[in-house]
């Protein structure tokens, strides 16, 4: 009995010792919990809260901000409401601005490649070391003669960044300052009928029909708030009825969803819809006639000085363009395309704007040439309601340059983007092409890239070839954010500053015609050793000798930036952003000619024009006749003189026959047809028997082609029609879908001539039976966390084409075949 | 006292989702892994609601923006059993993190599913706790949560108008998502001033709201699609 | 009977011993013993150090340059009083804790209820203008049921919402 | 004395249980132990990291545990109303079931509550709930209901086995006072039984207040009961969901409740039927009635599920239609019409038939009942979530390892529990069965024949009204 005693009284005691042990850490615990643990409480936020203006950069689109910065931390993005592009407002990809400055993603410091090409290893070094590293490699370049084997792939060539680039090439002695963002189709139309080489405007507020040729309007188009904002005013804010708005495209996207009608249209035959259109305007005689007698060339039959007669717009449409072939060739019922004409014709102002998806196809700048034709045909051209020729912003010119013997025999070079160096816009090169001189080391070797807003590894056709040409440039050189897919080839990676945290002028696109530019000042410190690329190059050429040095004589890209808006102090017009109230006084002011200097010295301007972000023009001067006409009839020509000389002029060069170099052009047409508006049967990559199916890879708002994938909220929100998150999807036909045995969500193979990607088909009834659809922006292999490995990229399947004449990118041009995976 | 309500005009709606992401940044709402977002655990306070209607080529799709509802007559509020959620004096309807017990019955029983749960603790990784808005707390595991029509805002805006001794004006007080809108499609105010711009868009013949028949008077108002030759407002 | 009693004292002593390891974590050590009753009798308001107390919702804690105004040449031959210029000198702000906390899903404003509310000081931080070394733990600690019996009182809002986000 | 010995001799086997013990009950708690080990280490990785550990999301807010909660109170059921029934009727037969069922209903009731717990989002603030209680939410009706039934069916399984906890320790002091009472163990129970016991020694005065005790109770017990269930159903029922607001989900739920239930005590008393070699107690005949009470049921569920399902169908709201077409042809179907043959067409084909209304014959139904009544249960609760009113994208529901493990846990528990009642207290109330043997037979030839006609007799005084 007692031994039971005694083992009793042992496990009690354990048990009670166990029980003391746990007691005191439990009641230690819960006091712990109650009161503060002193220690911990040194973080003592003092929540001060500021404002500070800036403008967006996650697009090209030139939105103000106002950033709210507490205790020194940016925690909202909100629109600056005195910006006259945005008023306040902001997208999506605005707002997750917060998430790409404070991305755990970012490059924190300058980094250099070891173990040679192929490694996958950099290590940190000193901006001092990177910037003396560089400017000796350039500077061995030039030593060697060889200053233009150096290229620049800007991303961003507007604006003051842009300028900058382009004058340290010129400095430097390089004609390769290569832009690499997605060109506007339209500019061709612009140049060739108008001789105009900028970007113009739409007046869409004052349109009442707009008739948009798969223009993405509310898609990312130009500036995307903008263009909300001007749909929110037709469709409830403007007096009077809704004005109309008619997609034609070949995916009922987010703008078709959002029109008044969506026409269904097969790829690349945009133009010939056009034309038939304009059949049913000249047909019916609903043309602005004097409009058409005034201002235009080429309408009619004509008779040249040599007395050759040449065939007139008029007689091309009305014989070739009758309603019953357009419809054949577009697929666009008679009925629908006479029902639209005749709107367009009678519902004034009407505007015709051609967007990406009727341009870059292999016929683009012809189908760019029938759109543009339309808006002289109701002769709407710099009126309220129509096309717009905008002012460019009154940047203060900067002096010019003395370059030396050097740059100046690099800068004879031919550039490298240009296939023969003659007329800026024919047979420009793509960025594919390009990789391939690279590779071919033709027409010279390039020794240095520069890669700058750019990523052309994740968008370029054949990308791998891409990769391969930047594998065999001995130098490159990346001033990138975020370890994308070009800048993993870099050898020297010299990170830019994220937007908000560093001067800089946001342009804004042309839209309003009115010259607007945004002014940003740093909203944060900059988290990490990053510096400004406009710094960097002014430090670069610092360092690289006196004739460089002396053509930046600014210390910083602040001081560039106040140098060149000097310029809108001294335009005497426009103001700096103020309320629309206050604005519309000085406006009428400004109309009436009138001009009250609104600072008495640049200084006090400055200090505005940071505090409220920016500066515009106020008010658009429409019916500038004389200006808008630069071509040799001093006309709009629907018969392109410029065309024709420059042409000829080549064919001549060559020694070949004119015709020689159309089969050349994969030109088709032949004599007067070809300077004319026409239609030139699209091409495509593919045999329609082996892939059935149109590839049309399309831009999603939120994904800016790339750069938003890396930021999760837009991964969250990226295929909301669809119920997609964070991945890439194929839209595809119910129908067709239901023929090849897919279900909603299937994985399916999407193969084409050139590549083969696995992607989840998503039924949509809103895409035509022969095409199938796949966003942009996704299928990165690197970029970030997030980005990463994250759906599939249509690149990998576009092959490298283009449009010869316009030198536009053929990215609408390849044929695909569907199979279950 | 005021009654708060959104009016969102469905025809000047782009779709954009800016008032998605603004609620996100404004409101510290956490992203979920894409696995997560797989299972249907994203977090979105506000929420585009597509719908795709009709057979190839007249098909239409129709965006409509939802947050909550702050229902006159909540159907949430009167199931929760500790008083986490509830209707406070100027019609918004609350949710107290703190209180919540994290039963989803307030979840199960809104017909508009518009309360979301935190399945773990919300995670962010450290870079972006910077940007974290401090006038809004990050929310526990494990309780419910939803649109508060930035009441925080309201606070503040409050506060302001009480310093300067005025009374609260239209606009003073907006939440995140409305002053957002790049196509101006919402608006915010009083309904109960019918001055307002929200109580005479209210009252156009455009309005509806959303399952309107269960009588959850819903203080979030929309306007149809199509054209319309009444009184029209800018935001 | 003895095993209750032991069970006892060993549940006393156990409680007791965790307080007692938790304790000293849980007491709030000033950098520098700051002396509130000779700032307030030298005629210096609460808003001379707390700045922002009226215009916003955090009082604030004095900067070093705010202290350096009066000490950046020594006023009192007080070892603690030239911490601060030791500080300065190092270039460090003082890393002054803070004493008065709440939870981080309550939200409170200081110029709301100072300013707006015409609330004293003295009704949430207690006697601490009076006090002449840091304490270790605020004199007032605050629960929900006292501020809602003062805001019933005061006849302001309840509203869960008012103080909850 | 004499007619002491003689009962306990006949009834040897009923106390056997708790008196034995073999290797058989050692593996079977092993086994159930270790499947409860396996839910709690389930639950605490839940607890750890939150619901996220389980397959519920937006909009499927519910499931495995809701479901459970609905299902494990609806068992409740089994006992209590049945037995106060049978009681209330004088059903002579019920003698020998009350116990088994009385038992069923207090621990599952727990498991109910548990599943409750599981499914907070913030488990340690559940005290929330009476602090802060809300009463216009029918979660807070749920809680009073449950805790009133659990209150009264623990008094009401306590009653009656006062005079068995005091034959257990007069057995015990038998055993004792032999020195056959050698285990600490046994000590123990034996100062239990007559700390229990009260005191019983089985007096006139003591058997009437017990009588009336009992009949009171059994009179409670059932507004009790099925309250409890029509709160549980209201928890649904209260909301405007579509296919959960129907004013016929408090009967139909009740009516799934004692449905679910007497298969539950079917199986129970099978089973113990079968380990503790009681056949003589639990006759084919109990079998056949429960059979019979069983098919009246059954017949109402379908009663009921088709009157449910035919309104949703004929008024076709389009937001009901959605439920109801995920059910029968949809994403559901599987487990709807799982539910339709475990509930209807495996029951009613057994138990329509005298010569399959075995006990094999029962138990089969009963098996099917079980699963068919868990399935409506989830039948009721997912469908309608996975359809929200909006266009949202649909969810799906499939439950984690975390809720199979939490659910089976319980199942497992409640098994162990159950187990472990009949090695420490008569699973077969011995003193019913003896005032069955000595008094029932005389007191019920003597009520039929106060129905005949004719014969004028005065009323005795049996029965629980008495």
């Amino acid at each position: 009995m007692d031994g039971t005693t005694f083992k009793i009284e042992r496990r009690e005691f354990l048990k009670l010792l166990a029980g003391a042990t746990s007691g005191m850490m439990l009641s230690g615990y819960a006091f712990n919990k109650l009161t503060p643990v002193g220690q911990a409480y040194t973080d003592w936020p003092e929540r001060i809260e500021r404002w500070v203006p800036s403008v967006c950069l996650q697009c090209s689109g030139g939105c103000g901000l106002m950033a709210r910065v507490v205790d020194g931390n940016v925690v909202k993005l909100e629109g600056n409401p005195l910006h006259p592009v945005n008023r306040g407002r902001l997208c999506p990809l605005g707002h997750a601005g917060l998430q790409l400055v404070y991305n755990p993603d970012r490059i924190k410091t300058p980094m250099k490649r070891v173990g040679g090409k192929g490694s996958t290893q950099w290590v940190s070094i000193g901006w001092d070391e990177a910037i003396n590293l560089l400017a000796e490699r350039l500077g061995e370049l030039r030593e060697r003669g060889q200053p233009h084997s150096l290229i620049v792939l800007d991303g961003r060539p507007t604006g003051l960044m842009g300028a900058l680039w382009e004058r340290f090439c010129q400095a430097y002695g390089t004609p390769n300052h290569l832009p690499t963002d997605e060109p506007d189709g339209m500019r061709i139309a612009h140049r060739f009928m108008q001789g105009l080489d900028q970007l113009f405007g739409y007046d869409l507020e004052n349109a009442n029909y707009i008739l948009s040729f798969g223009c993405q309007l509310l898609d990312g188009w130009r500036s995307p708030v903008q263009l909300a904002r001007t749909y929110g005013y037709l469709r409830q804010e403007r007096p009077g009825p809704r004005a109309k708005l008619i997609q034609i495209e070949r995916r009922l996207s987010p703008t078709a969803a959002r029109s008044d009608e969506w026409i269904p249209i097969r790829p690349g035959t945009e133009g010939a819809l056009a034309l038939g259109i304009a059949y049913v305007l000249i047909r019916e005689e609903l043309y602005d006639r004097r409009f058409i007698e005034q201002y235009t060339f080429g309408f009619d039959d004509w008779t040249d000085a040599r007395g050759q007669h040449h065939k007139g717009f008029r007689r091309l449409v009305l014989e070739r363009y009758r309603p019953e072939n357009v419809s054949a060739i577009t697929g666009v019922p008679v009925d629908t395309l006479i029902r639209i004409a005749k709107q367009f014709a009678t519902t004034r102002p009407a505007v015709a704007i051609g967007g990406a998806e009727a341009t870059l196809h292999s016929n683009g700048a012809f189908n760019a040439l029938a759109i543009h034709a339309l808006n002289a045909l109701v002769g709407n051209l710099d009126l309220p309601g129509g096309v717009l020729i905008g002012e460019e912003i009154p940047f203060k010119r900067w002096p010019p340059i003395n370059s030396d013997a050097v740059a100046r025999e690099g800068r004879r070079r031919p550039r490298l983007d240009r296939a023969e160096g003659d007329a800026p816009w024919l047979d420009t090169l793509p960025l594919e092409a390009l990789g391939e001189r690279i590779l071919n080391g033709t027409p010279y070797e390039v020794q240095a890239v520069f890669l700058y807003a750019s990523n052309p590894v994740f968008s370029t056709p054949t990308s791998a070839r891409f990769a391969e040409a930047l594998e065999r440039v001995p130098l490159v050189v990346s001033f990138a954010s975020f370890m994308d897919e070009s800048t993993a080839y870099a050898d020297l990676i010299l990170p830019d500053h994220t937007y908000l945290e560093k001067w800089q002028d946001g342009p804004a696109p042309p839209l309003s015609g009115v010259p607007t530019l945004g002014v940003a000042q740093p909203v944060i410190e900059p988290l990490y050793e990053t510096r400004h690329t406009g710094d960097v190059i002014l430090a670069l050429a610092r360092r690289m000798g006196e004739t460089l040095a002396a053509a930046f004589p600014w210390t910083d890209f602040k001081e560039v930036l106040m140098f060149s808006v000097r310029g809108c102090y001294e335009a005497r017009y426009g103001r700096v952003f103020s309320e629309s109230f206050e604005g519309a006084f000085i406006r009428q002011l400004q109309e009436r000619g009138w001009w009250i200097p609104q600072f008495s010295s640049f200084e006090a301007f400055w200090e505005e024009l940071v505090k409220r972000g920016g500066w515009s023009g106020l008010f658009h001067e429409y019916g500038k006749w004389g200006h808008i006409f630069r071509t040799p009839s001093k006309r709009f020509e629907f018969y392109s003189q410029r065309l024709k000389a420059e042409l000829e002029a080549r064919a001549e060069r060559r020694g070949q026959p004119l015709d020689a170099l159309l089969e050349e052009l994969n030109i088709t047409a032949r004599g007067d047809e070809v300077f004319l508006p026409h239609y030139e049967p699209a091409r495509f990559a593919g045999d329609e028997s082996q892939y059935p199916f149109h590839l049309n890879p399309f831009h999603v708002l939120v994904l800016n082609s790339g750069s938003g994938a890396n930021l999760p909220w837009m991964q969250e929100i990226v295929g909301l029609h669809v119920h997609v998150k964070w991945d890439s999807w194929l839209e595809i036909h119910p129908e067709t879908a239901r023929k090849l045995g897919i279900a909603d969500g299937d994985w399916v193979w999407v193969e084409s001539p050139y590549g083969k990607v696995r992607i989840r088909a998503k039924l949509y009834p809103g895409s035509m039976p022969e095409v199938v659809n796949i966003p942009l922006g996704l299928g990165h292999t690197a970029s970030g966390r997030w980005a990463s490995g994250r759906g599939v990229n249509p690149y990998a399947l576009i092959g490298p084409a283009a449009d010869r004449l316009g030198g536009l990118p053929a990215r609408y041009a390849t044929r695909v075949k569907i199979s279950k995976a | 006292m005021p009654r708060w309500a959104m009016v969102i005009d469905l025809d000047k709606c782009t779709g954009c989702q800016a008032c998605v992401i603004a609620c996100k940044a404004e409101n510290n709402i956490p992203f979920v892994s894409p696995e997560q977002a797989a299972m249907g655990r994203t977090i979105s306070w506000m929420e585009v609601i597509p719908i795709v209607e009709g057979e190839y080529p007249r098909v239409r799709v129709r965006y409509i923006p939802r947050p909550c509802m702050q229902c006159d007559n909540p159907p949430c509020t009167k199931v929760c059993p500790v008083y986490a959620t509830f209707k406070n004096e100027e019609g918004l309807v609350a949710q107290i993190y703190p209180r919540c017990i994290g039963c989803r019955y307030c979840t199960a029983a809104c017909p508009y599913t518009v309360k979301y749960f935190n399945w773990y603790a919300p995670q962010w990784p450290e870079e972006m706790r910077a940007c974290l808005n401090p006038d809004v707390s990050t929310r526990p595991k494990g309780v419910v949560e939803k649109c508060t029509f930035c009441h925080h805002r309201l606070q503040k805006a409050k506060e302001k108008a009480r310093a300067e001794q005025r009374e609260l004006r239209e606009g003073d007080y907006v939440p995140a998502c409305v002053q957002s809108c790049p196509a101006g499609a919402m608006f915010f105010g009083d309904l109960d001033d019918p001055m307002s711009t929200v109580a005479q868009l209210a009252r156009s013949a455009r309005a509806f709201r959303l399952l309107d028949d269960l009588g959850t008077e819903p203080k979030v108002i929309y306007l149809i699609e199509g054209e319309w030759y009444g009184p029209r407002k800018r935001a | 009977m003895n095993r209750i009693l032991l069970f006892t004292v060993i549940l006393v002593l156990a409680v007791g011993g965790g307080y007692l390891v938790a304790r000293p974590f849980s007491e709030v050590v000033q950098p520098i013993a700051f002396n509130h009753k000779v700032h307030i009798d030298n005629g210096l308001d609460c808003s001379a150090c707390h700045e922002r107390y009226s215009q916003a919702a955090v009082a604030g804690r004095p900067k070093l340059t705010t202290c350096l105004f009066c000490h950046e040449t020594p006023l009192t031959e007080s070892p603690e009083e030239e911490k601060v210029r030791q500080y300065a000198e190092r270039g460090e702000e003082i890393p002054w804790r803070r004493l008065t906390r709440l939870p981080a899903h309550v939200y409170f404003s200081h110029r709301r209820h100072v300013v707006l509310g015409g609330i004293a000081c003295q009704t949430c931080h207690g006697h601490i203008g009076q006090s002449t070394s840091p304490p270790s733990r605020p004199e007032i600690q605050l629960k929900m049921n006292d501020c809602l019996a003062c805001h019933r009182q005061h006849g302001v809002t309840t509203d869960c919402n008012a103080c909850h986000r | 004395m004499d007619r002491e010995r003689e009962h306990n001799e006949a009834d040897a086997k009923l106390f056997a249980p708790m008196l034995e013990t073999g290797r058989p009950f050692y593996l079977t708690v092993g086994v159930l132990l270790a499947l409860v080990l396996w839910g709690i280490y389930a639950w605490l990785t839940q607890y750890r990291w939150g619901l996220g550990v389980t397959g519920l999301n937006r909009p499927v807010y519910w499931g495995f545990y809701i479901t459970n909660f609905v299902f494990f109170i609806g068992i409740s059921h089994a006992g209590t109303l049945v037995s106060a029934i049978l009681r209330l009727c004088q059903a002579e037969w019920r003698r020998s079931i009350t116990r088994s069922a009385e038992v069923i209903t207090v621990l599952v009731l727990f498991f109910g509550v548990a599943n409750i717990l599981a499914d907070l989002g913030r488990p340690d603030r559940v005290l929330n709930v009476i602090k802060h209680g809300q009463f216009h939410s029918p979660l807070l009706w749920d809680v009073t209901s449950v805790a009133t039934y659990l209150t009264a069916s623990s008094i009401y399984l306590y009653l009656p086995l006062i005079p068995d906890l005091a034959l257990l320790r007069d057995k015990l002091q038998m055993l004792q006072s032999e020195g056959r009472l050698t285990s600490l163990f046994m000590r123990f129970r034996r100062r239990l039984y007559a700390w229990l016991a009260l005191g019983w020694t089985g007096t006139e005065r003591q058997q009437r207040r017990l009588n009336r005790a009992i009949s009171v109770m059994a009179v409670l017990v059932i507004p009790i009961a099925v309250s409890v269930h029509t709160v549980v159903s209201w928890v649904f029922a209260m909301t405007i969901q579509p296919m959960w607001h129907s004013t016929i989900f408090g009967p139909y739920f009740v009516t799934g409740a004692i449905f679910s239930g007497i298969a539950a005590l079917i199986l129970a008393m099978a089973i113990i039927r079968r380990v503790y070699h009681l056949e003589e107690y639990l006759k084919p005949i109990h079998f056949n009635h429960l059979g019979v009470l069983l098919l009246v049921m059954t017949l109402l569920w379908l009663y009921f599920t088709f009157a449910e399902h035919l309104t949703s169908y004929y008024g076709a709201e389009p937001a009901h239609m959605r439920v109801f077409w995920t059910k029968v042809t949809g994403r559901y179907a599987p487990e709807f019409w799982a539910m339709v043959v475990c509930c209807f067409i495996i029951p009613f084909s057994l138990l329509s038939r005298r010569r399959t209304r075995t006990i094999t014959g029962t138990v089969i139904a009963s098996v099917a009942v079980i699963i068919g009544m868990w399935l409506e249960r989830f039948t009721i609760v997912v469908p309608t979530l996975v359809n929200p009113r909006l266009p949202y994208e649909r969810g799906l529901y499939s439950p984690t390892w975390v809720e199979v493990a939490i659910t089976v846990g319980c199942f497992a528990m409640f098994i162990l529990l159950y187990v472990v009642f009949t090695k420490l207290f008569p699973i077969i109330s011995i003193w019913e069965v003896r005032e069955g043997r000595e008094r029932a037979l005389q007191e019920a030839a003597e009520r039929i024949k106060t129905y005949l006609p004719g014969e004028e007799v005065e009323e005795v005084g049996i029965g629980v009204l008495s």
